[in-house]
């Protein structure tokens, strides 16, 4: 359904089925991991910028933003009047103590790592926060953006994370961790035009089958990861939509280059050629997504490599490769588990069929969903693995294909590529920034241990009563701004 | 009731029939066909009349007292004649039709009250059971006059012993209870399916007493089903004889016991006769067994004191004593079952350790025992040949070949034919063959000792006699020595060389037999020889009315 | 140990030792010779094939002789533990086809001796019971025959995703695209082996423990009734989630996690069945021969302790199926792409709520389920039969 | 009854040390499995510095033992601690959530145990009829499919197709106790699917197995009608095996129902464990573990001492 031309209306209760949600979540946007705490997270806190609709980075709390010439020092100024859910107005210590809180010795925070070059933070005034880098970094607007980083309300230089009060378009009523979250409006809610629902509902509902009955009986309006393999029947039901955005989230195969027989890169061709892709979007992902090319870079990136030719499934070439890594055959296991995404066993499975003719023969091992990120991410030779993806090329590389990143999975290290990364992130020129993550693109197409298959879509499920204007891509539910975007109409 | 108004009774005609079976045919299903169980087997009773019937065990008695109810046994069928009762034929009456006679119009006296009780139910609920649903009286009614007929079978404490349950009460107890339940709704005929075969001689007097009572006292027919001559004699007005499912003869009762006109009736009678031949003195002053001072106790309740006796070899010493007064307990600390809290079991002289356990594999072969109930003694999912085999492999290593000649000699020894019985399992043998199997397996092991638990008890007299007769014969041929554990004190005269008689726990008399049966008696023993039903129908009178004297 | 086991079933004939161990041996060399059969190539395998009905043929006979002797029943326990080990053993060196076709065999010849054995009774079997057992006929074939009868590789993608019924698949694909009738008839011997080999082991292990608890008593009683408790307080799903993601889920940990836990509940069965029997005289009577613990529990109290034993059986049984899938609710369970019944109800059950939109798409999940209960009635059926006969009702 | 009494007390001394062990085995386990709750709270985003931080914050860097110790002496003060993962005091975690799992059952029990007794006796008392043939059908396949399988049936018919129910059972503590037992019948319903075979199946052989004994016989002669001596005469021996299999459905009511909760989005214990095992909350993970312990141990000895209530023999020995 495309987007709704009629002007927004206020009231309703919104009820929204997600998928995700654990009895162990908590509050704190350090430790957030899942669907649920993000879109419940961004329905109470906002952060200095965002990524609107259309993909572009625009202020939030901040008003506007600064920068010197080395993108080393970024000075923002924060917006005027507004307040939290619990009256205190929102000034510069606030936004200091929110960015302190996932720094430090003793930070657990998922964002300690993007938030470590800071290396001074210092308020101007009541509005002005002045934040100084180790290194220029163009990026840095983008990563205030992130879930994680968000605005909190300070007391004496500590967040207070665990009432929930942020300046969102709801605050929060009460709060069940794993079941469900009841919030209502703010009715001081700075920004113009958004927020409509006069009260909402986050529910978790676990099993998809579930998640879909309750939308077909009017129990929820909007529910997260529809089951692709019933999509096309729900679809046909009266009264339900189906929305998709195709964003940055990518499932991979990744090999670890540091353990044979992966560390040789014929191998890793072989198996990047013996994968039928089309086969493997349309059976499991039904055609919801849009094909990947070996490297991380979505469709959505500012510095997409549209140009580089879309490798596609080749026995001749998987076989060519393997006799050049030295092989005839090749037998090798792979791990999955649906805990790495909905489907990797079924395409583990597929794959080993289309692998079969150029002579390697896949072992799918199916692992435990527990334990899957300790024990099997990151430690076995070979494994599916979902990435949400991030918004800007320096931010995702460095995250996952840098030598020293933390999450560097596929243990893969190439000098030019972390040369042309340190290059690129002080890099303000735009052309000559493209030029350089191409060159990157390819070079993790060729030579990466990452085999990246597939983009996959956001498939949302929503009751024809709700209303939005164009979904944001860079996240499911409309960049998890839902409940502040959409309308009843 | 006297002798003249029965005759009278008699003499009424037709009209005072209350129930005729006419050419009565029972099929029983087995090994997947129908067997003729009962062929063709008139019978007729008239009110207040007692009609016994007689005869080994599965000649057919149970089966004709329950047809005589309309009632076929699950896997039986009443597939022909006519069972008339009342006016009304049970073989074509409806389902609804039976059910409302039965319970109210003829109820049924089964053989072992213990089992026929329902568990969970008190006396007087169970009592109550049928006229309230037969809608004879209430339940208030019904109550008080449980209590008026416990009353009138002298069970004790009347208006409390219906609030008990089944297991709280003595066997001959219950069975009087059952008697008063048979009797609730007045009914026109009681069967009585052997109501005194489970008890010892003591009780079986009492029991007996009161079931004749109560039938005279309320002019009730009634079918008296026993294996017992002696007893039937007491209580019936005329006897029929069956064997196989036929009549053999029938009668008035004083004629057909004072003088049978067929052979099998007359074998019946003659039960009794056997006679073990005496034997010459023990020789050698070391018995094969002896038990010196036995004191023990289960737990803490002290079941024996101060036993002591012994056994020679080639000789037979045959306990007796009522019910509970330690036989059993006596043989399971010979066996080593029950070790004994004081004394000890010497076997030629050495002391036997006190549990089975310690004891040498050859120990244990010498001391084979044989239990009362052959149902439960042998495994149920074995063959003839596993059991009686198992000893010759196990203590003898006898193997293949020579093992199954030997089991097959030993079936012989038995008088059991090996070519049909070698295959079969427990299920399928009668009870004479069952005891007869543990006999076998008994005398497989080669044992110098053989401890009979009651081994006739279960059995009917022929079967008994049969069994007797063999274990004498083994006795004489293999040099056996028994310990024969009874409370019948027939089987005690016809096979002991000597008696040792138990009360409570304590020997309280010992000899050899003649000395014992030989007047003057300790008291005990006494009480025991005359309860022995005789052969005589004014028995059982005389014998209550001594004893009334004598109190 | 195997052979100690067969040696041991064959003691109680009256045959001499080298005989029986003669038997033992061709027996066991057959096996081999089978399972390296299958595994080399398709002639080898057909060579093997009716190398195994002769021999089965043969076994046959030979046991129609034994079947009147009393040591028929311990064949029957002696050679299913028997096979089941070989079955064990041979799992990680052979392919799971290959034991599985070994498996429906070892039916197959344990049902045609328990019809020898029992034909007179069989004869009159109620129809109820005539139907489990020709259910369980079929599914048996079906297990045994899977790669000849089934029109398509156990794996192999065929077509697109959930094609219609009818044509060349006569049920449809799959969600990956595999022939739907391929993976049910594979299903068939993969779930029912693995359920049955799972029951027999709980069977042993809680039937072993019972026995021997019923029978010691005191402190072994107390120890094993005691650990029962404790296994059986722990939620078993939750039990098995700890177990499995520590030592992984090959199937050899599903099949040992489920029967020790399936087996808690056997024992307290058995024991409290066996505590009838132990009291029973004749026990006593092998007590007072001197024989050993392990004759007693084996040819005194075993047997008496069948029925309802066996009736446990047939619902334990289907349980381990419900427990597979409920396994892979967690994402444990039997390892793809093998095709299990348990795993293909939850691969496609979302379907079953679009039934009113596209009714052939939600027989997808019915079909395997269907299959399960098919078997668990049937198998029940045969049960029932048996308790009838054990319960002396004649009606 | 002093009798029951000791036993009750024996039985309880023992439940202790049951629940002790049990606490010992789920903490070994989870220690064992891979990854800790740092781990698996931060997930993907998870770095050896955080974790460390983390590990340091919620005292996972004490060695095992003095951790498990430090938990048993709290919990031995009557206090379960805190939940690793949110710092909620798990006793308020637990007590809603114990509620809504025993509402559950309660209801499940409600509906099944009577429809499972009553098949039960009918079906023996029609043995081998259609009627008897058809329950036992249905219960079977009933129990052949998967639960996750029949609440999508029981879905599919009474909540989209019909819309008699509500298809979640989001259950909450403002609801009337009317609401909450309409809330509840389709988890219940499936529950009900799931146990009633074993129960009514355990029933029906019960009953059918003391159909051969003398008593019936003798209740036979006696002129009874056929119900009236199964539910008079069969059903009070037959109690004691079918109360031990009661007792084992009630205590999976109340422990095996993770899967129904998550179909139903029912919040209940089963899903706080489940979720609490995957993320390593070991605090919750043994405070639940031994709530449903205690539920097993406490059903067991209730059907224990009703077995002794419903036998004569054992109630009044002589
Ligand atoms: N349900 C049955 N099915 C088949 N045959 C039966 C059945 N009940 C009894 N019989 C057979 O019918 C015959 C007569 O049995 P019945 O019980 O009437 O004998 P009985 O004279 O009462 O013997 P007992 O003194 O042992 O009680 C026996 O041979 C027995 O095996
Ligand atoms: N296992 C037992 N535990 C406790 N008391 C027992 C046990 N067995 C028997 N008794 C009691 O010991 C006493 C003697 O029993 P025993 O079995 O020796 O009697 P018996 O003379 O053999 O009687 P019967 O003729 O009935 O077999 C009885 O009062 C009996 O109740
Ligand atoms: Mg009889
Ligand atoms: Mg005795």
């Amino acid at each position: 359904s495309g987007p709704a031309m009629a002007a927004p209306k206020k009231g309703g209760k919104m009820r929204v089925g997600l998928g995700h949600g654990s009895t162990t979540d908590s509050l704190d946007p350090a430790t957030f991991e899942n669907l649920y705490s993000q879109v419940l997270g961004s329905a109470l806190r906002n952060n200095l910028m965002e990524i609107d609709s259309n993909g572009k980075l625009v202020p939030e709390l901040a008003e506007s933003y600064t920068v010197s010439d080395d993108a080393r020092v970024w000075n923002f100024k924060l917006r005027q009047g507004v307040e939290f859910h619990n009256g205190k107005s929102l000034d510069a210590g606030d936004v200091i103590a929110s960015i302190n809180h996932h720094r430090g010795k003793d930070s657990k925070s998922a964002a300690k790592k993007l938030l470590e070059p800071i290396t001074e933070m210092k308020a101007d005034g009541k509005s002005n926060v002045v934040i100084s880098l180790k290194n220029g970094n163009a990026d840095f607007p983008f990563i205030v953006s992130d879930y994680h980083v968000a605005i909190m309300p300070a007391k004496d230089g500590a967040v207070d994370w665990k009432s929930g009060t942020g300046t969102g378009a709801f605050s929060l009523g009460s709060y069940e961790p794993g079941v469900r979250a009841s919030l209502k409006r703010n009715p001081n809610f700075y920004k113009a035009g958004q927020g409509h629902f006069d009260e909402a509902e986050l529910i978790t509902i676990a099993d998809v089958a579930a998640r879909t009955n309750a939308l077909t009986t009017g129990e929820i309006d909007a529910m997260d990861r529809v089951d692709l393999k019933t999509a096309h029947l729900l679809k046909r039901r009266k009264g339900i939509n189906i929305v998709e955005t195709s964003g940055t989230q990518h499932y991979t195969f990744t090999m670890r280059c540091d353990t044979p027989p992966f560390d040789n890169n014929d191998v890793r061709l072989a198996l990047k050629y013996a994968i039928n892709r089309e086969a493997i979007l349309k059976t499991v992902l039904k055609g919801h997504g849009v094909l990947g090319n070996d490297h991380p870079i979505g469709r959505s990136n500012i510095y997409h490599a549209g140009s580089l030719p879309q490798r596609s499934y080749d026995v001749d070439k998987a076989k060519f490769h393997l006799k050049k890594a030295g092989m005839s055959n090749l037998k090798v296991d792979l791990s999955a588990a649906d805990a790495a995404f909905a489907g990797a066993v079924d395409a583990a499975v597929l794959y080993k069929e289309h692998a079969a003719p150029a002579g390697i023969n896949i072992n799918v091992v199916r692992e435990p969903n527990d334990g899957y990120w300790s024990a099997v991410w990151m430690k076995k030779p070979w494994c599916a693995v979902y990435w949400g993806g991030r918004p800007t090329e320096d931010w995702m590389f460095s995250t996952a294909y840098s030598a020293d990143a933390a999450w560097n999975d596929s243990f893969w290290k190439h000098d030019r590529f972390n040369e042309l990364l340190l290059k690129a992130r002080s890099e303000l020129d735009e052309n000559a920034r493209r030029k350089m993550y191409v060159e990157m693109q390819t070079i993790v197409a060729n030579e990466g241990g990452v085999l990246v298959p597939m983009f996959a879509n956001y498939v949302m499920g929503l009751s024809d009563k709700v209303k939005h204007n164009e979904m944001a891509a860079n996240w499911s539910m409309d960049g998890f701004k839902c409940l502040e975007r959409w309308w009843f109409g | 009731m006297n002798a003249e108004a029965k005759t009278t009774a008699k003499t009424d005609g037709q009209s005072d029939v209350i129930l005729t079976m006419r050419g009565l045919r029972i099929e029983g299903y087995a090994d997947e066909v129908w067997h003729e169980i009962v062929h063709g087997v008139d019978v007729t009773l008239r009110r207040g009349e007692v009609l016994g019937l007689i005869g080994e065990s599965g000649a057919g008695k149970s089966t004709i007292g329950l047809a005589a109810m309309g009632f076929a046994r699950d896997g039986c069928r009443i597939s022909g004649g006519q069972i008339i009762f009342d006016g009304i034929d049970l073989t074509k009456a409806s389902d609804d039709e039976l059910r409302a006679l039965r319970g109210s119009r003829i109820a049924y006296v089964a053989q072992s009250a213990a089992a026929a009780f329902n568990p969970a139910h008190r006396l007087i609920d169970q009592y109550c059971e049928a006229p309230v649903q037969h809608g004879i009286m209430p339940r208030s009614e019904a109550e008080a006059d449980a209590k008026d007929l416990y009353g009138r079978l002298q069970l004790p404490d009347p208006d409390g012993i219906g609030f008990r349950y089944p297991h709280q009460v003595s066997g001959g107890q219950l069975q009087r209870a059952m008697t008063a339940m048979a009797m609730a709704c007045r009914p026109d005929l009681i069967v009585f399916d052997e109501p005194t075969t489970a008890l010892d001689v003591t009780t079986q007097i009492e029991v007996l007493a009161a079931i004749k009572n109560i039938v005279q006292q309320f002019d009730t027919a009634a079918l008296y089903i026993t294996h017992d001559l002696a007893v039937v004699s007491q209580m019936a007005d005329r006897i029929m004889v069956l064997r196989y499912g036929n009549l053999v003869e029938e009668g008035e009762t004083r004629p057909i016991v004072e003088d049978p006109q067929k052979d099998y009736t007359r074998d019946l009678l003659a039960v009794r006769t056997f006679r073990k031949p005496p034997v010459d003195e023990p020789e050698g002053d070391i018995p094969l067994l002896r038990v010196e001072n036995v004191t023990a106790a289960y737990g803490k309740v002290p079941v024996l004191s101060g036993v002591s006796m012994d056994i020679h070899e080639k000789r037979t010493v045959a306990v007796v004593g009522e019910s509970g007064s330690g036989k059993s307990t006596t043989a399971r600390v010979i066996t080593g079952l029950l070790p004994p809290s004081e004394g000890r079991v010497l076997y030629e002289g050495q002391a036997l350790d006190p549990t089975y356990r310690k004891r040498s594999k050859d120990e244990l072969r010498r001391l084979q025992m044989i239990y009362q109930m052959p149902d439960t003694a042998i495994n149920p999912r074995q063959r003839v040949r596993d059991i009686i085999g198992r000893p010759l492999e196990f203590y003898l290593a006898i193997r293949g070949e020579e093992k199954e000649a030997r089991v097959r000699q030993l079936l012989q020894m038995i008088e059991l034919d090996p070519d049909d019985f070698i295959d079969r399992h427990p299920g399928e043998l009668s009870g004479g063959q069952k005891q007869r199997i543990c006999i076998a397996r008994a005398l497989a092991a080669e044992p110098e000792l053989i401890i009979c638990d009651e081994v006739t008890s279960a059995l009917d007299q022929l079967v008994a006699e049969e069994i007797l007769k063999l274990l004498q014969r083994l006795q004489d041929d293999l040099g056996l020595a028994y310990m024969f554990i009874t409370h019948d004190l027939a089987t005690v005269k016809a096979i002991a060389d000597e008696i040792v008689v138990m009360l409570a726990g304590e020997v309280v008399e010992q000899g050899p037999k003649q000395e014992i049966l030989t007047p003057p008696h300790h008291e005990y023993t006494e009480l025991l020889l005359s309860s022995v039903p005789e052969m005589d129908p004014d028995w059982l009178d005389r014998v209550l009315e001594d004893r009334a004297a004598a109190i | 140990m195997t052979m100690a086991v067969a040696g041991s079933a064959f003691a109680g004939q009256s045959s001499p030792w080298v005989s029986r161990i003669a038997v033992a041996a061709v027996h066991f060399f057959v096996i081999v010779l089978f399972l390296g059969s299958v595994q080399t190539n398709t002639w080898a395998a057909i060579l093997g094939f009716l190398a195994i009905h002769a021999y089965s043929v043969a076994v046959l006979v030979y046991w129609s002789r034994m079947a009147r002797s009393a040591a028929g029943d311990t064949v029957i326990v002696a050679l299913t533990v028997e096979y089941l080990l070989i079955c064990v053993l041979f799992w990680e060196l052979f392919s799971l086809w290959a034991w599985s076709t070994f498996f429906g065999l070892v039916l197959v010849q344990i049902c045609a001796f328990a019809m020898v054995r029992y034909w007179r009774e069989l004869r009159h079997a109620p129809p109820t019971a005539w139907f489990g057992m020709v259910v369980i006929l079929i599914y048996v074939m079906i297990a045994a025959t899977a790669p000849i009868i089934a029109p398509f590789g156990e794996t192999e993608i065929v077509a697109s995703e959930y094609e219609p019924w009818g044509g060349k698949f006569l049920m449809g694909t799959d969600n990956l695209g595999r022939d739907t009738l391929t993976r049910i008839i594979y299903g068939a011997r993969n779930t029912v082996g693995f359920a049955f080999v799972t029951t027999v082991l709980a069977f042993v292990l809680g039937g072993f423990a019972g026995l021997l608890a019923a029978t010691l008593r005191g402190w072994v009683d107390q120890a094993l009734g005691r650990l029962v408790d404790i296994l059986m307080a722990i939620p078993s799903l939750i039990f098995a989630l700890l177990i499995l993601t520590v030592v992984g889920t090959s199937i050899m940990s599903l099949v040992v996690v489920i029967a020790v836990l399936d087996s808690t509940r056997v024992f307290r069965l058995a024991r409290a069945v066996a505590m009838n029997v132990v009291v029973l005289e004749f026990v006593e009577a092998a007590n007072l021969r001197g024989e050993g613990l392990w004759w007693i529990i084996r040819r005194e109290i075993l047997p008496n302790v069948m029925p309802p034993l066996v009736a446990e059986f047939g619902l334990r049984f289907c349980f381990v199926f419900l427990f597979i899938s409920a396994l892979s609710f967690l994402g444990l369970g039997i390892q793809p792409p093998t095709a299990d019944w348990g795993s293909m109800v939850r691969d496609n059950a979302t379907l079953i709520s679009f039934a009113a939109g596209d009714f052939q798409l939600a027989l997808t999940p019915l079909v395997p389920a269907a299959a399960i209960a098919l078997l668990t009635v049937g198998v029940n059926f045969v049960v029932d039969w048996f308790l009838h006969k054990a319960s002396g009702l004649k009606e | 009854m002093s009798d029951i009494g000791k036993m009750v007390a024996q039985r309880l001394g023992l439940g202790l040390l049951t629940l002790f062990v049990v606490s010992l085995i789920i903490f070994l386990g989870v220690e064992l499995l891979p990854g800790d709750i740092a781990q698996e709270i931060l997930g993907q985003a998870a770095t050896e510095e955080t974790v460390a931080a983390f590990r340091r914050e919620l005292g996972l860097n004490l060695p095992p033992h003095e951790r498990y110790i430090a938990w048993l002496v709290n919990l031995l003060q009557g206090d379960f601690g805190k939940s690793l993962a949110n710092k909620r005091e798990i006793s308020e975690l637990l007590d809603v959530r114990l509620w809504n799992t025993l509402f559950l059952a309660a209801v499940a029990a409600v509906i099944s145990v009577p429809l499972a007794l009553t098949l039960g006796i009918l079906a023996a008392l029609y043995r081998n009829s259609i009627f008897d043939r058809a329950v036992n059908i249905m219960t079977l396949s009933s129990i052949s499919f998967p639960e996750f399988f029949v609440a999508y049936i029981l879905i599919l018919f009474l909540a989209v197709n019909l819309g008699v129910f509500p298809s979640i059972s989001n259950i909450s503590e403002e609801l009337s106790f009317g609401e909450r037992v309409y809330r509840c019948i389709l988890p219940a319903l499936t529950l009900t699917l799931v146990v009633v075979a074993h129960m009514m199946r355990m029933t029906r052989a019960a009953i059918i197995n003391l159909l051969a004994s003398p008593y019936i016989e003798m209740a036979r002669l006696k002129g009874l009608k056929p119900g009236r001596i199964i539910v008079k005469h069969a059903l009070p021996n037959a109690l004691a095996p079918i109360i031990n299999v009661v007792a084992i459905n009630l205590a999976y009511l109340v422990v095996g129902v993770v899967i129904v909760e998550v179909v139903f989005v029912y919040p209940g214990l089963g899903q706080l464990l489940v979720d609490s095992v995957s993320k390593r909350d070991i605090p919750v993970v043994q405070a639940c573990s031994l709530v449903f312990a205690m539920t097993y141990i406490l059903l067991n000895l209730l059907a224990d001492v009703l077995s002794i209530l419903s036998n004569p023999r054992l109630l009044h020995p002589r």
